[in-house]
């Protein structure tokens, strides 16, 4: 079967099927053994103490909230550029996903930050940055579920994702350089540019399962919302065969 | 009375169900609230102190944003016409719009507006009076609005000036929203003073807007 | 029909839009069991004549009498009215759109599921009113008139968008709001069927200053 | 195993994770059943999408002079 | 050309005609600036040091108040449709719709300013450079805007959601349009740094706007 | 009109409209001096198909294809499209509204008020839109395809909200485009005594669906 063929939503849902219970499988046997390596095998940092394990789930967050944005993209390029009927499906159901995971970034970050920094929050680059970049998640989802039919959501909301591809960078750069006006960026730097493989190991350990649990969750909202459309077409089928 | 019920429950439904309503604006609050440290420095003491009139400018701006369609959606699909033709006083329909249009809208704010405030590094006390201060004054904007989204309906050429009488309306309830929420920092004034007045002004809108947004409306068909 | 309305009169009825005169000495009378249809070119003032019997503009001269009715009400609180536009809500069902109108109406005379079964749309009813078609959107609108009976009936260009069969069940059911001792006044440029028809004239646009 | 003296972010940041994530999957789960149901029961209302049921759709008729047959029965 | 000459001419009048929108934001705007007062307390030095960030923060939020019908209003009645049928690009129709929204709307913010930064007890030099600012910076927040008024086209309440899908994208003219009204004040760091990054965000937005926008419209009429 | 097109032809037209099929396969051809006349029950697919030919939709299969006409333009750019909405502004003047759309069109064929004159409303030049009837608006919108030439036509229920005399002007009008080598489509429930048609009926709407 060649790689077009999953455009059709019918083989999907087949294909989804077939590899559902191997992610689960696998998400779950990595976070067993990344949780694992967290709690009983990596150090406390001298600095830092125990306070590092929240770095196990923060970073991994970090990085799948913005993975998660380039998904949406190019499902966004997909859509307007390719007419893919199944890219608008995945950057529909990467949102909320999206979020989640941005959120947790937030939170995270905060809850570290107390002990760390001595406070829940500060107006830093990196920092805002990401509330920005939350905003644009929650901003989509309010579009998406605001047009009522899916194709012409699919399309604002595209068109929306592009713009604010382009932007990301610009709010980084920006930022860094608005910081340095007023006060010393407080930016939390790992002791020396690399870190411990002790420490290392069970990171990309657990950014792996958070990955492996993103695309799990994805897969499942697509199944979730190509049903829904249908049901949708139905509806109108209906609709229009009672007059 | 059912008839008015009804209208609320539809209000309520119309609002919530564009794009989860109530959720937008408090995220266009939060958007504002993180829109003005771009602006002002991420200073945490200044932030602090401008905090109350941020929150309070960002309601006024939300409640316009979402109000000024109040009618005029009503109007351009015909609706108007058959609520003037109904039963109940033009009055109370305005009344029960604008109730439902701020329990969807205003409502939440003040609501989310606690935590904004911790975002602004405001202090315990000071967030507590802010957050009564929306309570209070937030309907009265809305309704102050209703006037401004009534005459936006009937505006023809001529109409222009009594569009600029409206929001200078909303002048007075912003300042004494802002007055006694700052009071409590700066403790040189007594909190209920500005408050007191504010609920008035609540309370003088909450007439004054039904009774001017329906005559507005009336006209509004010919 | 709570207090059915024998008739309903306009005495010199005189009326300005814009700043110019639209209707001038007007005098009609319709009564209950028979259809007023009112014709005349475009801008003759058909739409006006209705809007002013449904309240919503005011004459400058003349009278409108109805006899019989409910003293409590006005007149505009007898009639409905059915004009180009339809008063619904995309976001709502349809359903929702229709239980709102009969309840904002007060008294209700029958379900919602009646009037819809009557304009062939009950199978619809949970659907979001953005799915409807334009006649069906029409007929949605005209199920209105169904929930809450008011007695007299205004109908500006009824049939408009609707296509042969629809129109015959609209006429069907205007049929029986006369039969049952309701009044009509529609306004049109097409012939339509009904069965007892009185007939209003409106002459050509007046165009002038208003006295 | 000892969290020392900043236990309760490391637990709250943990729990919090977990809550987020459990309520992710919860919704994606139970949105999946909700969906599945109603279609199954479109389908039993003998509603068919176009490459089911194409000739059915179109024997259904149009006017609304057909539904002057109460079709309330099957109208929920 | 005389396309888009006539469509400008247009614009213009019923910005003008109309004015609710474009009055709404300059009075918006006042407020603003009346308000914020209130709520820093009666500190000078403080006002005049926030004064350009507040400027900045009012236009930004005035401009979002008058976008959100520069399409609609043609979709609604049809003429977006015959626009889509004209021989004129859409990006170069949406860009005039633009320069005519801002010039019936953003220009009068623009002159209103010095004025206003009086209010906020600002230098005349620091006035000069907000106002600059500002002219350069408000066709960015417009062009920005309609991306935004572009994507809630269909959508009739949609005010609230146009702003929260456009605010986070004028945060980097924000950003640099402070920091170069307020470089001045300070000294620490030249003008024309940041007023380049401005002004080049300015072309930037000129180009992005009109062509996610006309994207958006494009897709909006299926 | 600069550059005549001699036929306008549909092969294999499909589309989706809200996941729905709408138009399945269809193929059709207009030439020049007659009219195609488009016929079917409400929903059917007319306004649909008139919105492809306009370019406002886009088919998901088949091709639309000219004969004749100025290579550098687009079809829609040989079209002009008179539907239900008007692109009215209330505020502006009907000389106003009509002298922009002119105007933005591009290469003027006739002055404003030698339009407004043909459609009847020549004395109505300063009044604002917004005083207009029903079917003064629907008579303003007309006069648009007055004023710059365009080859080809698209109708949508053209008569409707007109009274008789504006409609038998309305179809002089178009007579006198098909005489000049125009092509017309038009979409209609009513019989429309066009001269020269050509019948194209869109069956009940098709039910399914999106591929
Ligand atoms: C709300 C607060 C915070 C937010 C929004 C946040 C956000 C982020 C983001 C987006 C990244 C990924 C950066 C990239 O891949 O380029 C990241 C990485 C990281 N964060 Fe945070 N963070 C927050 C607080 C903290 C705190 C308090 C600490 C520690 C004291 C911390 C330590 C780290 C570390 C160690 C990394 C990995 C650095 C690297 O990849 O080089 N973060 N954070
Ligand atoms: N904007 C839309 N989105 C989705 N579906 C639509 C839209 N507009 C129309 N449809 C559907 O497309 C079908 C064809 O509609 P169309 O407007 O072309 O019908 P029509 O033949 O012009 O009918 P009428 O006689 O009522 O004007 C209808 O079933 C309708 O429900
Ligand atoms: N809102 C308005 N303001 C001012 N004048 C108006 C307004 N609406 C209509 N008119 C004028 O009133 C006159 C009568 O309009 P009306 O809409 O009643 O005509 P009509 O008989 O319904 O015509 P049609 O057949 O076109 O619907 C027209 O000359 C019109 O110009
Ligand atoms: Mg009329
Ligand atoms: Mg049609």
């Amino acid at each position: 079967m060649r790689l077009i063929d999953y455009a059709n939503p019918t083989r999907f849902l087949g294909l989804v099927a077939k590899i559902l219970p191997w992610l689960a499988g696998a998400t779950i046997v990595t976070f067993a053994v990344g949780l694992w390596l967290v709690f009983f095998r990596a150090p406390a940092d001298y600095q830092q103490g125990e306070t590092v394990k929240i770095m196990y789930i923060h970073v991994p967050f970090a990085w799948l909230s913005m993975f998660c944005y380039m998904t949406m993209a190019a499902s966004a390029l997909g859509t307007l550029v390719w007419r893919h009927p199944l890219a608008d499906v995945s950057a529909k159901c990467a949102a909320p996903i999206g979020a989640a995971f941005t959120f947790l970034a937030l939170a995270t970050g905060s809850l570290w930050g107390k002990p760390m920094w001595g406070t829940w929050w500060v107006w830093d680059a990196r920092l805002t940055s990401v509330l920005v970049l939350f905003i644009m998640y929650l901003g989509l989802i309010a579009l998406q579920e605001t047009i009522e039919d899916p194709l012409r959501a699919a399309k604002a909301s595209a068109v929306l994702t592009l713009v604010g591809v382009v932007n990301i960078p610009i709010i980084k750069f920006s930022v860094d350089w608005w910081n340095t006006l007023h006060q010393p960026a407080s930016v939390f730097r790992m002791g020396g540019s690399t870190i411990d493989a002790s420490m290392l190991v069970p990171l990309l350990i657990m950014a792996v399962a958070f990955s492996l649990l993103f695309v799990w969750i994805h897969l499942m909202a697509m199944r979730n919302e190509i049903i829904r459309r249908r049901i949708r077409t139905m509806r109108m089928i209906e609709a229009a065969g009672a007059e | 009375m059912n008839a008015l019920l009804a209208l609320f429950a539809r209000e309520w439904k119309l609002a919530v169900r564009v794009g989860g309503g109530a959720l937008m604006g408090a995220l266009f609050f939060l958007i504002v609230v993180t829109v003005v440290p771009f602006g002002v420095g991420p200073d945490l003491n200044l932030l602090s102190r401008i905090g109350p009139a941020i929150l309070w400018i960002g309601a006024l701006l939300a409640t316009l944003l979402s109000l000024d369609r109040l009618f005029q959606v009503d109007r351009d699909d015909g609706g108007l016409d058959l609520i003037l033709m109904g039963e109940s006083p033009l009055e109370l329909v305005v009344l029960v719009k604008c109730l439902a249009h701020w329990a969807a809208t205003g409502l939440p704010l003040v609501i989310a507006s606690p935590l904004l405030a911790i975002f602004m590094n405001m202090e315990p006390i000071a967030i507590g009076a802010t957050t009564l201060t929306l309570l209070v004054g937030t309907p009265a904007l809305t309704f102050t609005g209703a006037i401004g989204a009534a005459l936006t309906v009937t505006l023809k050429r001529g109409g222009l000036l009594l569009a600029i009488l409206v929001l200078p309306l909303t002048v007075p309830v912003m300042i004494f929203g802002v007055s006694s929420a700052t009071a409590v920092l700066y403790g040189g004034m007594p909190f209920t003073t500005p408050f007191a007045i504010l609920a008035a002004l609540g309370l003088f809108a909450m007439v004054l807007g039904p009774v001017a947004a329906a005559a507005a409306l009336r006209h509004a068909g010919e | 029909m709570a207090s059915p309305v024998s008739s309903l009169e306009g005495r010199t009825l005189t009326l300005d839009r814009g700043g110019r005169r639209v209707l001038a000495d007007l005098s009609f009378r319709a009564v209950a069991g028979r259809a007023l249809v009112v014709t005349g070119a475009n801008g003759a003032g058909k739409s006006t004549l209705l809007r002013l019997i449904a309240g919503l503009l005011r004459p400058v001269a003349g009278d409108l009498v109805i006899e019989g009715g409910d003293p409590d009400l006005t007149i505009a609180q007898h009639c409905h009215y059915f004009g180009h536009q339809d008063a619904l809500k995309n976001q709502l069902s349809v359903a929702e759109n229709l239980a709102f109108w009969r309840d904002f109406f007060g008294v209700a005379d029958g379900t919602v599921l009646d009037a819809l079964d009557r304009v062939g749309l009950a199978r619809l009813i949970d659907l979001p009113a953005a799915y409807l078609s334009a006649g069906q959107r029409r007929r949605l609108a005209f199920a209105r008139l169904l929930v809450t009976r008011r007695p007299i009936w205004l109908l500006d260009e009824p049939t408009s968008a609707l296509d042969a069969a629809s129109e015959a069940r609209l006429l069907e059911i205007v049929g029986e709001h006369l039969d049952a001792g309701g009044l009509v006044v529609a306004a049109t440029h097409l012939d339509l069927p009904f069965a007892r028809i009185d007939g209003l004239r409106l002459g050509p646009a007046i165009v002038g200053e208003a006295a | 195993m000892d969290l020392g003296n900043h236990a309760g972010f490391i637990l709250a940041s943990y729990g919090l994770s977990i809550l987020v994530v459990v309520g992710l999957f919860a919704w994606v789960v139970l949105d999946g059943r909700a969906q599945r149901r109603r279609l199954a029961e479109l389908e039993a209302r003998g509603v068919h999408r176009r490459s089911q049921g194409q000739s059915q759709s179109q024997s259904q008729g149009m006017g609304m002079s057909r539904s002057a047959q109460p079709t309330t029965g099957d109208a929920r």
